[in-house]
């Protein structure tokens, strides 16, 4: 596969000529003041700034709310609830400006969504424009948990900002195709070599088998440690660590019904929620905040790496930098590999 | 899982309420008859004893029940409600014909035709979890010769608490299988046996020789079944349990019935008691 | 580090030592360092090996009363919900307050969700508490790694960062407005108490938004709260929210729907304020842990201007005076009744 | 709005009238044959302190143009002090839901006695002519 280049300048300009056919979002000051995904109408000018939009990407893989299905609740309707799949019609999106912690994000989250027809359709509508990182932030730790500042993975194209342009790579064949049609310059030799250089100085050197240790540990000696008691104390239980968490994924289902219309959503949940494990009968598996504390971490570094291989955790610190009583994720896994 | 739908893994099969049986004198319990409306639908549905599906209610939402009826009752399902929640409470108003969606089978339901085959079998039940072990004896008396001697406890609070009254008396009856049926308390008109299914349990000893346990019940009710069975012998892998979580998408994937790292909706919800030792206590 | 939170901290630990070591008490509630810089995680204190960790600065902006009743619950023998607690003292538990955190424990003892003879208050009259969005703003963005606190001032560092800023410029809104600084209701007191300040308007930032049309009212209203992402996070740091089945969480029937709609997300705002009603003090605790900015203060500010105006009360000052929504008045002011003559007059 | 629709719609109205003395009102008003508009639903409740806010907002957001909550005057609860708490209540939501941009006139409270059959006729007219100058309610009306 070819690579591309592209002067900074008339980046935002090239993404634009697609937007017939792709709505498109990239990240931006947005008028609340902080770093967050924009559609490119509303950005003037593009600057890829150090750090994180605060949403994460799953904004666009898990809409709030998903409709599973639709259906009439007036009862002279003769489908009167019958459950029909919505139609489709959603456009195509352009991601750009994508940190790799966050494209990664997509190809973990498919590993246990490989079955939902939802996500898979999501998944095909959307077209990754990752930036790899050249330095990081103080809250990022892609490296601890299999990543690194230059990962591919989960990229339809990536990008390397050389200072003065752009070098893009296609990764997939969505992201080759969109390319070969854009009348792009091939980049250079120099770039190339540039963009290559790059990468292997800023990927991940010691590279460590966080996932491999913690499968090997034992899951009682995990869940029954003692640090869980200090870290619960302090949890509020809320959802803002699992409501920004790419990697994040549980939902709920439930049925609307308003003037004659119903459907069926999906909205994110969260197993920070007393009501997440409560049963009909009022008992509850997971009662006690410590329970729910000890559940999140535990799926995202023991659950899930002993059934799916990685851990559920890219390390883009969004739960770090915003959780209200300062939990420390890092601080958690470190526990958890001391254990 | 076996089969869905569609490709679609959230799209219930249409079926219409053929048949409601009230079953217990509180009214608390109905058993639903329901007829998938398409003849491929009926065709394509294949479940095992054990197995539940999603109940869903277009505008009240969906509810994991076990499938009561066998897969050698063919043409229907059956499923026995409690009126608990929401979408159980609108279901026990509903009227025969009316349209409701399954979706399933989900789960792994109980190894009759691998790890059951040839064995022993004891079906330890109390209260309304006799659903999913109704279907599990119909099938295994459907294949009689494949399996050894079969032994039922079964036991309600009271007399018109228990389940499928018509079929236990026909099963009482039968010399194949032996059948014990307790109530909790003393009550008139009452023949039978008293006591708590633990003490049942322990009085009639079943053997573990070549034997399989499958227990559903009250959480209380497992507990205190279990020591009698340790003491004539039983092994943590000869029981089988099957639980219950809170559940939404019913395929694995929306992490509400997880228990550590596994799902009850997909790896279960039949378990062996040494599988489930191996969990952390959270369900 | 500030000399006057220095001496603050060393006192509060001598006391929360001396606590735990007598017994008198089985842990205290507190606050020790974050890892990110201007934050703080609270802390329950269970032995005097944990007093060490205890720690006290201007960022302690959770309001510490919210963890009171389940700490308190947590060293009471297990019971059901309507069970009535069992007889004889029950354990005691210690807490650091300010001025709006007491006021927070006697809304919650006149709520009977606390007893007072089992809780040991030691106030602290506060200077005010910095929201750290404050800082992170007038940085425009540039990464922060470390933040060192002065008695008036705030030095920041970074990657090619170096910053002074002055205290007062980023203490939160509530702070600023805050008229009772001294806590009202405490067993030890650390340094001397403030009085109350004098403030000109407390009330402006309601009155700013009370002067504009309905249209504008709302647009603001729907604009403050899109980019809320229903967390809970607001409702969950409040220490007035302890009812064991939120209104969010009711199922039959369902007030509020569940997903990222205008409409619900509304609702939940209208109704998370309004059950604050004659209740709040003011804390900030909802404005500081929201992840979005969101700033839902101003909707239970305004709740507390007409609850001084309709009825002359402020949570939290005396445990004898009933909370407004618990009592009535023959009397009370009912302009807003339609009677015969409001008919009449079309507007 | 233009004046043909001003003059088709008829807005909706969501009446809480306490057992003992508003609902007793509103059957004089009928049994005495007073006209007022076809706009209200009426819905019978206990006591004017039994209405919380989370039934008035459930109305709004599924489609009322208006509420109207109505209980015994003052000293003549039936429950001795339902409506006096209920009053301290309302008090508050009316002005609070004005304050994040409710139109004042969608969400109405009054004190009608059994026998005030002329009084209901007199205050649905009012309302009704009031939430239509306002026009349909759409603000915290949920849609999909």
């Amino acid at each position: 596969m070819k690579d591309f280049t592209i002067s900074k300048s008339q980046f935002l300009d090239f993404l634009s000529e697609f937007k017939k056919e792709f709505d498109i979002y990239g990240p931006n000051e947005t008028s609340k003041g902080f770093y967050d995904w924009v559609a490119i109408d509303q950005i003037e000018q593009f600057e890829i700034k150090q750090g994180l939009p605060k949403s994460s990407i799953k904004t666009f893989l898990f809409p709030q709310p998903e409709i599973l299905f639709e259906f009439s609740a007036n009862f002279k309707d003769p489908a009167a609830y019958r459950l029909k799949e919505p139609d489709f019609k959603e456009k195509k999106i352009i991601l750009f400006g994508v940190r790799p912690c966050d494209a990664r994000s997509i190809s973990l989250n498919s590993m246990p969504y490989s079955e939902d027809t939802y996500f898979q359709k999501r998944l095909e509508q959307i077209l990754v424009f990752g930036f790899l990182c050249k330095s990081v932030c103080s809250t990022c730790f892609c490296s601890w948990v299999g990543g690194s500042p230059v990962s591919m993975d989960g990229m339809d194209i990536a990008v390397f900002d050389l200072e003065d342009a752009y070098v893009l790579r296609p990764i997939t064949k969505k992201g080759e195709e969109l390319l070969n049609r854009a009348g792009l310059d091939e980049a250079t030799d120099v770039e190339k070599e540039a963009f290559n250089r790059l990468v292997k100085e800023n990927s991940n050197k010691n590279q460590s088998n966080t996932a491999d240790i913690l499968k090997s540990k034992d899951l009682f000696d995990l869940y029954n440690a003692s640090f869980w008691q200090e870290l619960s104390d302090a949890c509020i239980n809320c959802g803002t660590c699992t409501f920004l968490c790419p990697t994040c994924y549980c939902f709920d289902i439930q049925d609307e019904v308003l003037k004659g219309k119903g459907r069926r959503i999906r909205y994110w949940d969260s197993c920070m929620f007393p009501l997440f494990t409560l049963h009909a009968s009022g008992h509850n598996p997971r009662g006690d905040k410590l329970k729910r504390v000890r559940n999140r971490f535990m799926h995202k570094l023991k659950y899930f790496p002993d059934r799916f291989g990685p851990i559920s955790c890219v390390g883009c610190g969004r739960c770090i930098r915003e959780c209200p009583v300062s939990i420390d994720i890092r601080e958690v896994l470190r526990q958890m590999l001391e254990t | 899982m076996l089969k869905i739908a569609s490709q679609n893994p959230y799209l219930p099969y249409q079926a219409i309420i053929e048949d409601i049986k009230i079953e217990t004198e509180d009214g608390n319990l109905k058993t639903f008859k329901l007829v998938l409306e398409r003849e491929e639908d009926r065709d394509a549905w294949n479940h095992m004893p054990g197995q539940f599906a999603m109940l869903s209610i277009a505008g009240k939402g969906e509810i994991p029940i076990g499938i009561a009826s066998s897969p050698t009752e063919k043409g229907y399902l059956l499923f026995t409600v409690n009126r608990a929640g929401v979408v159980t409470t609108a279901l026990h108003k509903m009227d025969v014909g009316s349209p409701i969606g399954v979706r399933g089978p989900l789960g792994n339901g109980f190894p009759v035709d691998s790890a059951l085959k040839g064995k022993n079998i004891v079906i330890i039940a109390g209260g309304f979890a006799f659903t999913t072990l109704r279907a599990t004896l119909i099938y295994m008396l459907e294949h009689r010769e494949d399996y050894g001697k079969i032994t039922v406890i079964y036991g309600a609070r009271t007399p018109g608490m228990l389940l499928y009254k018509k079929e236990l008396e026909k099963w009482q009856k039968r010399d194949d299988l032996d059948v014990y049926i307790t109530v909790d308390r003393e009550a008139p008109g009452w023949n039978g046996l008293v006591g708590f299914v633990p003490t049942i349990a322990g009085q009639v000893k079943p053997s573990p020789e070549n034997a399989a346990a499958l227990i559903c019940g009250p959480p209380i009710m497992i507990k205190f079944t279990m020591p009698p069975l340790e003491e004539v012998g039983w092994k943590d892998d000869q029981v089988y349990l099957s639980l219950e979580n809170r559940m939404k998408c019913g395929i694995g994937i929306c992490g509400h019935c997880n228990v550590g790292p596994v799902y009850v909706c997909k790896d279960g919800p039949v378990f062996t008691r040494e599988q489930v030792q191996r969990l952390p206590v959270e369900f | 580090m500030s000399t006057i939170n220095a001496r603050i901290e060393q006192e509060l630990k001598s006391i929360a030592r001396e606590l735990l070591d007598s017994k008198e008490i089985e842990a205290f509630i507190g606050y020790k360092k974050g890892s990110m810089p201007m934050t703080m995680t609270p802390f329950v204190a269970r032995s005097i090996e944990d007093v060490e960790k205890l720690c006290w600065n201007s960022f302690c902006v959770l309001n510490l009363a919210n963890y009171l009743p389940q700490v308190l619950r947590s060293f009471e023998p297990p019971r059901r919900p309507n069970e009535p607690p069992p007889e004889g003292p029950l354990p005691k538990v210690g807490i650091v307050v300010t001025g709006c955190w007491s006021r927070n424990i006697v809304v919650q003892i006149q709520e009977n969700q606390i007893e007072r003879d089992r809780i040991v208050i030691i106030g602290i009259s506060s200077r005010g508490m910095i929201d750290k969005k404050k800082v992170y703003k007038m940085l425009n963005g540039h990464e922060v790694t470390s933040v060192e606190e002065k008695d008036n001032q705030l030095i920041v560092k970074g990657p090619d960062l170096y910053e002074e800023i002055n205290r007062w410029d980023v203490v939160r809104d509530n702070c600023k407005t805050c008229v009772h600084p001294d806590p009202s209701i405490y067993d030890v007191l650390i340094g001397d108490l403030k009085g109350e300040r004098q403030i000109r308007n407390r009330f402006s930032q309601v009155e700013e938004i009370e002067i504009k049309t309905p249209e504008e009212r709302w647009n603001w209203f729907i604009s403050e709260i899109s980019s809320c992402i229903r967390c809970y996070a607001c409702r969950n740091a409040c220490p007035l929210c302890y009812c064991p089945t939120c209104f969010v969480d009711d199922s039959r029937p369902q007030w509020v729907g569940k997903s990222k709609d205008q409409v619900d997300t509304a609702l939940f705002h209208i109704l998370r304020a309004y059950h604050c009603a004659g209740r709040c003090t003011d804390c900030g605790s909802c404005e500081s842990v929201c992840p979005m900015g969101i700033k839902m203060r101003i909707l239970t500010k305004k709740l507390q201007k007409d609850v001084l105006e309709l009825y002359n009360f402020e949570p939290g000052l005396s445990l004898d005076t009933p909370l407004p929504l618990s009592t009535y008045k023959l009397d009370d002011p009912q302009d807003f009744i339609l009677t015969d003559i409001k008919m009449g007059d079309k507007k | 709005m233009t004046k043909v629709q001003e003059k088709d719609w008829e807005p909706k109205i969501i009446a809480f009238l306490c057992n003992w003395c508003s609902y007793a009102g509103a059957d004089l008003a009928g049994v005495s044959r007073y006209q007022y508009p076809p706009s209200i639903r009426i819905i019978r409740v206990p006591c004017s302190g039994r209405v919380s806010p989370n039934m008035i907002l459930d109305a709004l957001k599924n489609g009322a143009d208006g509420v109207l909550v109505s209980g015994c005057h003052p000293g003549d609860c039936h429950y001795i002090s339902g409506n006096l708490y209920a009053r301290r209540r309302f008090s508050l939501l009316k002005r609070f839901l004005e304050f994040i941009g409710i139109e004042s006139d969608r969400v109405n409270f009054t004190w009608i006695s059994a026998s005030e059959g002329e009084q209901f006729a007199k205050v649905v007219s009012e309302i009704t002519e009031r939430v239509k100058r306002l026009g349909p309610a759409s603000r915290l009306v949920k849609e999909f």
